[in-house]
């Protein structure tokens, strides 16, 4: 309204949103609401906040939508409303490079060789909830930071970790990563939507139609004409676009 | 005239230990009572029941024509009549305690002046005055900015004297003022109390020194087991004693100083 | 507020509630007598004991409890050595050993202060009186000197179990499943936020009043001045 | 390394942010404490006369505030009022200002009442202390209440506050970092942002270490001058 | 034989003032000896450096044939010399303190018996059992559970008698152990002490009571300004008093007494 677009996002997810040290922020999710608000022709104003305070705080009307990478499920739409997916990042298994693990070929195979191993995940993801479904004797550990879970793969308190392919690419990227390597066995959505969602979307309050009707069309525009595909493949090296289906 | 202090049928209990039982008597202006009796037989507790430190089970208290009196209502419960007359009596009457209770915070000075400050108002100059007046009476003038943990027993004992006497009230307490003392400062706190007497104060103290109380004082009462076993002038308590109790104890004293 | 949530988040968090309770009892059955320790410490005679005891209470209570646990567990495990050393990594190596050491570590310093302060005030002539009786520094400690201390200490103390059951949540940001643990794991799978936060709040308070009511009891049990001055 | 660190820290302005977040933690920090412990007092008080009904008001609210985390206490406080709040404000033309000064107010709120609540229990526990004696010699002196409590009792009982005190101002200090849950960036919230992003956490985070540590080493002055303050009088052991 | 104790060229100094400027005696066993002067003249610094409650500035003390002394170094720093006796010390000597200093969070048994167990090592029967027979001695068994704030200041005084009694040291030091006892239970206090000097204790007393000084007594020493004035047996002393100060002091005694 009054030509401003509020946005909540966490501001310190890399890659995905940043927040600088004057509290500009950027990253994929930066240019999807930028997009967005291109197409609605309205200003964007970001608003950063820690991840577990964005959900009340956009029910209390401090901001209109959240873009956090907010992964689609059914559970979390019984509390809030999404866009239409826009998104989706592979998963995979990252394990030790002389692992015998490496070099699995399908999710069965994971599934049985890592039953009772310890595994990383990383907190505000769904991929807890796979892991616990799939791997249900694996000790699974819950991380609030992607560089949190790196290290302890690092330090051998992992066997294997979980995660969205863009995490991998940098991690396997630097110095840190040398010693690991990814199974190559591409985890989606359509593997399991009950765990992994519907890929990612715009969050907004319930029963807003009005704006999720705009958003919908905005973000459609945009997968449209190619301005996903560009951030995905700004941000991520990759295209992780999900195609519009109206 | 009517008297300084009426205690009326005073009477006080720990839980179920009673340790003053009815105990009654008048001070008239200008008059020096020494409250005697054994250890334990409830002196103390009479003292700080008359202003109030300690509520009494019942009886009544009268200062200078102002009551309050305590009465156990049908619930048992004990209930204070005029209570606000606690800070009237309290004004009236200064107390030294067995323990001195000196503020460990404040030096001698400063634990004489307060009062004289905060309650009586006065300026700060004229109250150091007041209060090196005082110190010096009992000798303690050249120790007045140590502080109380530096000073021996008896030094201490002398500026909680000095305390009341810069507050000049027209009632003094004095709970064994010369416990801690040596003969030669008892004598001087004497001379203090008699002079204080001579100016109109009206003392009661308690002591366990039977010639200073012989001395000293108008009447002595003798306390026995919470109950008042002789009121009399000390010649009266000396040649004459009311009880086998008083005898006793005044025989002790006789034969210690023998 | 839905319902169901309850119902589901519940179980998973009486599980963690264990987690939590067990540093808890850690961190006030091994922190009480370390932050003692370190108390005598700084109120001791040799001045390199005082200094390394002050020290340390200025580290740890200067510094968030959050920075604390992360160093213990990711700063120290990038050092080789403790990595080798079977002990140490015993010590650090797994997560739960590592809140609980840092719960010890962060209490110690702020059990020390406060008892610290209730040791220096208590009255000398105490002491001395039982110096006189010939008693060893230890049985002076034990019979007098901590008796009263405790007494003095209590109400402070029992604040710091209070807090030492709520900082048991940062052992969450080392994977550890306390009650926090789980509660962020819900939070994220339902973004029932508010729902899941309450309820969790619900959990620490009622271990908390149960903590800080016996701490009342014991206060009362030990108070030995039947008057109060009004 | 060393030119890595240079980078984040000046030309990527990391280090005046993180200043910017001390300050704010600074600010909500000391306005916490000291509206907490201004407000301990006369609940402390209460607490201690064992005043009917009120002394047990004291005592609920003390252990509710300790029992649940800081956290609820301020979502609690903030989530919950801020609707009518706001329309409040709008009501008299505010909404903007309202929008903006809201979270500071309720952090602020929410820092002091959680301070409180524990200082509550430090001064209850050391009016306790304070020898009965000494209070008796003011009374019969008839100081009046008021004058007994603020030259006899109150200087006794800061005394044995005194650690008490300073072990809630650096737990508050601290506990500054809540009020990032309402939007605003203290330091402890600047320092995980920047750690997030640049992937330096120890880095950051030991950054943030040494500035809060700063912050309780110029306290710790302060209070350890205030000890010798109090201790003036009493022998040394 | 050789002497109990043993003080020689004590000096106590507090920053400035000077307290004890040099004192020297010796204590046989089963001797019983009064510290008597004036408030303020250093008789509880004496005490208490005898059992190194206070650190003396210099000087030596000798207990049953152990000494320790105090010697300041080129540096002016006070040094202990065989500071490791201090525990020996202290385990021969008891002490009854001027303020009495009861433990608050024990009952009156406690008070007793905490030495008993943890010093002496008895069991707890026994050392109840000793206690008793302690308290009743100052006529304070009845009163075993109380708590010291329950307690009147001579109750309390006489637990911290009975504190000592009870451990039976070979050296005893009383700080005005009378000062809150009623002239009956002086009389008490008296009997005891010359029982345990019947039983080969040794026991040095300060006090302000001349009589009881006097009663109790083989000898006396005078303190005055920190040095000893005079010692002697106390006929002597009253008869024939060394300096001005002893005849000014013991002359107050007398007009008080007259
Ligand atoms: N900590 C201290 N600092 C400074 N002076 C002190 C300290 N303790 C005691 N004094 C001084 O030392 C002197 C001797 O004190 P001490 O307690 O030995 O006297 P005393 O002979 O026992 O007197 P009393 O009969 O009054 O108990 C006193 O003048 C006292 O003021
Ligand atoms: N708080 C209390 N609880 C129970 N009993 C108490 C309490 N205070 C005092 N008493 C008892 O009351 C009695 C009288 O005490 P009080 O202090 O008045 O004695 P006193 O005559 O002053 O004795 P003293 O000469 O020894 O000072 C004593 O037996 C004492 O034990
Ligand atoms: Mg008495
Ligand atoms: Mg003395």
């Amino acid at each position: 309204d009054d030509g401003v677009l509020r946005v909540g996002t966490e501001g310190d997810a890399p890659q995905f949103s940043m927040a600088d040290a004057n509290g500009n922020v950027t990253g994929f999710d930066a240019d999807i609401a930028n997009g967005i608000c291109a197409e609605l022709k309205v200003k964007c104003k970001f608003v950063v906040q820690t991840f577990s305070s964005l959900v009340p705080s956009m029910d209390k009307d401090r901001f209109d939508i959240i873009i956090s990478g907010l992964g689609i499920t059914d559970e979390r739409m019984k509390k809030i409303d999404y866009s239409i997916p826009y998104a989706t990042t592979p998963q995979y298994f990252v394990v030790p490079k002389d692992s015998p693990l490496v070099g699995l070929k399908s999710l069965a195979e994971i599934e049985k060789a890592l039953a009772g191993k310890t595994i990383g995940v990383v907190n505000g993801t769904t991929y807890a909830k796979f892991i616990k479904k799939h791997i249900p004797t694996a000790d699974l550990k819950t991380y609030d930071a992607t560089t949190q879970q790196n290290s302890d793969l690092g330090t051998g308190r992992l066997d294997a970790a979980f995660g969205d392919s863009p995490t991998w690419v940098d991690f396997l990227g630097s110095p840190d990563g040398a010693n690991f390597a990814r199974i190559d066995v591409k985890v989606t959505g359509a593997d399991d939507h009950e765990a992994l969602g519907y890929g990612m979307g715009v969050g907004l309050r319930k029963s807003n139609t009005e704006l999720k009707a705009k958003l919908d069309a905005a973000l459609c525009e945009m997968i449209n004409n190619g301005k996903v595909k560009a951030a995905s493949e700004n941000w991520f090296k990759d295209d992780y676009t999900i195609p519009c289906k109206k | 005239m009517s008297p300084v202090l009426k205690v009326h049928e005073l009477r006080k209990a720990f839980g179920a230990t009673s340790v003053l039982s009815g105990v009654s008597f008048q001070m008239r202006q200008g008059e020096v009572i020494s409250l005697v009796g054994s250890s334990g037989s409830g002196k103390s507790t009479a003292l700080r029941c008359i202003n109030f430190l300690e509520t009494p089970s019942s009886g009544e208290i009268e200062v200078m024509g102002d009551a309050i009196s305590v009465v156990q209502n049908e619930r048992h419960e004990t209930e204070i009549v005029n209570a606000a007359n606690i800070r009237v009596f309290r004004r009236r009457i200064g107390m030294v305690f067995q323990s001195f209770n000196l503020w460990p915070h404040r030096t001698v000075l400063g634990n004489v002046t307060e009062a004289l400050i905060y309650v009586l108002r006065k300026d700060k100059r004229e109250a150091e005055e007041t209060a090196l007046s005082a110190l010096s009476k009992v000798g303690m003038a050249d120790f007045s900015h140590r502080y109380p943990s530096q000073l021996s027993g008896g030094q201490q004992q002398r500026v909680a004297i000095a305390r009341i006497l810069a507050m000049r009230p027209k009632l003094m307490l004095f709970d064994e003022p010369t416990s801690a003392l040596d003969p030669e400062l008892v004598g001087e706190v004497l001379k203090v109390i008699r002079t204080l007497a001579g100016e109109g104060a009206t003392i009661l103290l308690v002591t366990h020194e039977m010639r200073f109380a012989r001395e000293v004082s108008n009447r002595m009462i003798f306390l026995h087991k919470g109950i008042v076993e002789q009121d009399a002038v000390p010649e009266e308590l000396f040649c004459n004693p009311a009880s086998e109790a008083v005898n006793r104890f005044l025989s002790s004293v006789i034969s210690t100083a023998a | 507020m839905d319902l169901s949530i309850i119902t589901y988040a519940v179980p998973f968090l009486l599980v963690g509630a264990k987690t939590t309770l067990l540093i808890a009892l850690f961190g006030v059955g091994l922190g009480l007598p370390f932050g003692i320790l370190v108390a005598t410490a700084r109120t001791s005679q040799v001045a390199t004991i005082r200094r390394c005891a002050d020290f340390y209470c200025a580290v740890f209570r200067g510094t968030p409890m959050l920075v604390q646990i992360f160093v213990i567990y990711y700063g120290l495990a990038q050092i080789g050595f403790i990595r080798h050393n079977a002990i140490l990594w015993w010590l650090i190596g797994d997560s739960l050993h590592a809140a609980v050491l840092a719960v010890i570590l962060n209490t110690g310093a702020y059990t020390a202060e406060i008892f610290r302060t209730a040791l220096l005030s208590l009255p000398r002539g105490l002491i001395e009186a039982a110096e006189a009786c010939g008693m060893s520094p230890w049985v002076i400690f034990q019979r007098i000197k901590f008796p009263l201390a405790l007494r003095q200490a209590l109400p402070s103390y029992s604040t710091e179990v209070a807090v030492i059951v709520k900082e048991s949540s940062l052992a969450s940001t080392i994977t550890v499943l306390e009650i926090t643990g789980y509660a962020k794991r819900l939070m994220s799978e339902t973004f029932a936020i508010m729902e899941i936060f309450v309820i969790t709040a619900v959990f620490y308070l009622v271990i908390n009043v149960a903590c800080l009511t016996a701490l009342n009891v014991i206060e009362r049990r030990l108070s030995f001045e039947p008057r109060y001055a009004r | 390394m060393l030119n890595d660190i240079w980078v984040l820290m000046v030309e990527k302005g990391w280090t005046l942010a993180l200043l910017r977040g001390a300050g704010v933690t600074i600010l909500i920090g000391v306005l916490g404490v000291v509206i907490g412990l201004a407000s301990a007092i006369p609940l402390a008080i209460l607490r201690w006369r064992r005043l009917p009904v009120l002394s047990q008001l004291v005592d609920a609210y003390s252990i509710v505030i300790r029992g649940v985390p800081g956290l609820l206490v301020i979502y609690l406080l903030f989530f919950g009022s801020v609707d009518w709040v706001q329309k409040i404000a709008s009501a008299f033309g505010y909404a903007d200002s309202a929008e903006n000064a809201y979270p500071f107010i309720v952090g602020i709120i929410a820092i002091a009442a959680i301070s409180c609540a524990y200082s509550v229990e430090v001064i209850r526990g050391a009016l306790q202390a304070v020898p009965v004696g000494l209070l008796e010699a003011a009374r019969s002196l008839s100081l009046s209440p008021r004058l007994t409590f603020f030259r006899v009792t109150l200087p006794l009982a800061l005394r044995l506050a005194l650690g008490g005190i300073n072990n809630v101002w650096q737990m508050t200090i601290k506990d500054t970092s809540l009020v990032s849950v309402v939007g605003m960036q203290e330091l402890m919230r600047t320092a995980a942002v920047a750690a997030g992003i640049t992937r330096s956490p120890l880095l950051f985070y030991c950054l943030a270490a040494a500035m809060f540590f700063a912050m309780t080493a110029v306290s710790q002055i302060l209070f350890n001058r205030a000890e010798k303050y109090f201790n003036r009088g009493f022998s040394r052991r």
